[in-house]
């Protein structure tokens, strides 16, 4: 399951939805807002996607862990919008029969969100200036 | 003069997002091509008509259609097509 | 923090003591009883422990682990006695201010404590009978 | 006969736990032991007293005041003794 969506993110659901009598393991990962970046005090943060696409790179990278690991479910959510200190961006919820996969297959998922899913962040900085943040790229 | 060899003009309006959309102060660009264009010759066009998103543009990715895309890559008439800087979702 | 229960484990509860500001990600595992252990059916398990020593263990999990990385806040929690399918055993929930951090930790916890922390699990088979499980012991 | 060279018996009551308690069919044996004794006295002592558990006690580990213990430790007088099968917590 994919999702792009402007509420709260719900972990304790989207956790209950991947349970499975076949796995014995839940892995969760939760990105959150942090009140620093880089040594810089952070007030608060947007994220703008391309949406058709993102929810499309989404479904690939489910497809694809699936397809190298014997999971049981997976979640893959990002929250767009403005987001305070401490709020949740992206939740990756994977269940799988053994530990050691369920824990590789959610890495993998957040890992690849962070590199092929258009989605992209603008840090608030509490001094009230602001920069979207591209990987690489000089302000 | 020949007309007849003239390659027809098309025109992409290409979508644009986070620091790219604020230079650019506006959300799409319309962007005309002789045709058969690539990707390619798009981002030329698009720099040479925007120079204020040339630097951006050299680090962005393009994507054609919702997948992305490389500069060969051919421009179907009608492809939706967008510029995507460096992700940083997460 | 440490804990042995024979309350389910409320993950939800303990993801939200884990979360702090300068934390960008939060990883929970959760471990839960399966239907089948080694292609045999299972109709549910026990737990018991040597409580003492494995909070104990427990508590020094804790301590390596931070110091090993610099996590925000760490919560083992075993569970104890009856267990039906599909119940939590375990959570180990880390908090850290990136995610490699937070990876890391959770999987080295989780893994120690099942080498460490004096805990048995009983199978009770669907045919029913039952059996005291041992790594390394033939019945 | 001379009293004074022989050594004092002392007694452990060692913890059992799954496996070894059903073997065992109780939930602590004691165990005296001529002093000084180490674990490793305690562990053949053991064996000897209840051959039930003699093939488990090979694969335990044995705790001494909530510790994993060598063979070659002492066990002071009034230790907390235990008999660790294989965990499988988790």
């Amino acid at each position: 399951m994919v999702r792009l969506t402007r509420d709260v993110i719900d972990y304790h659901a989207l956790t209950e939805q991947v349970r499975r009598p076949g796995c014995g393991a839940v892995v969760t990962f939760l990105g959150t807002v942090r009140d620093m970046t880089d040594g810089r005090p952070t007030a608060s943060l947007d994220y703008e996607a391309y949406p058709e696409m993102a929810e499309k790179q989404m479904l690939r990278l489910e497809a694809e862990v699936r397809a190298r690991w014997p999971i049981g479910e997976i979640c893959l959510v990002h929250r767009l919008g403005h987001l305070s200190l401490g709020e949740i961006s992206v939740a990756v919820v994977v269940s799988a029969p053994h530990r050691a996969q369920a824990f590789d297959a959610c890495r993998y998922a957040i890992d690849r969100l962070k590199e092929t899913v258009p989605i992209w962040k603008k840090e608030n900085w509490a001094d009230g200036t602001s920069d979207w943040i591209h990987p690489g790229v000089n302000r | 003069m020949n007309l007849g060899s003239e390659r027809p003009l098309a025109t992409w309006s290409v979508r644009l997002f986070a620091r790219a959309k604020d230079l650019a102060g506006t959300e799409t660009i319309d962007v005309a091509l002789p045709t058969p264009a690539t990707v390619g010759d798009l981002r030329r066009q698009l720099a040479g008509q925007c120079p204020k998103l040339a630097g951006l543009l050299e680090r962005s990715a393009v994507a054609v259609d919702g997948d992305f895309a490389r500069d060969e890559q051919p421009l179907a008439t009608g492809a939706e097509v967008a510029l995507l800087p460096p992700v940083s979702g997460g």
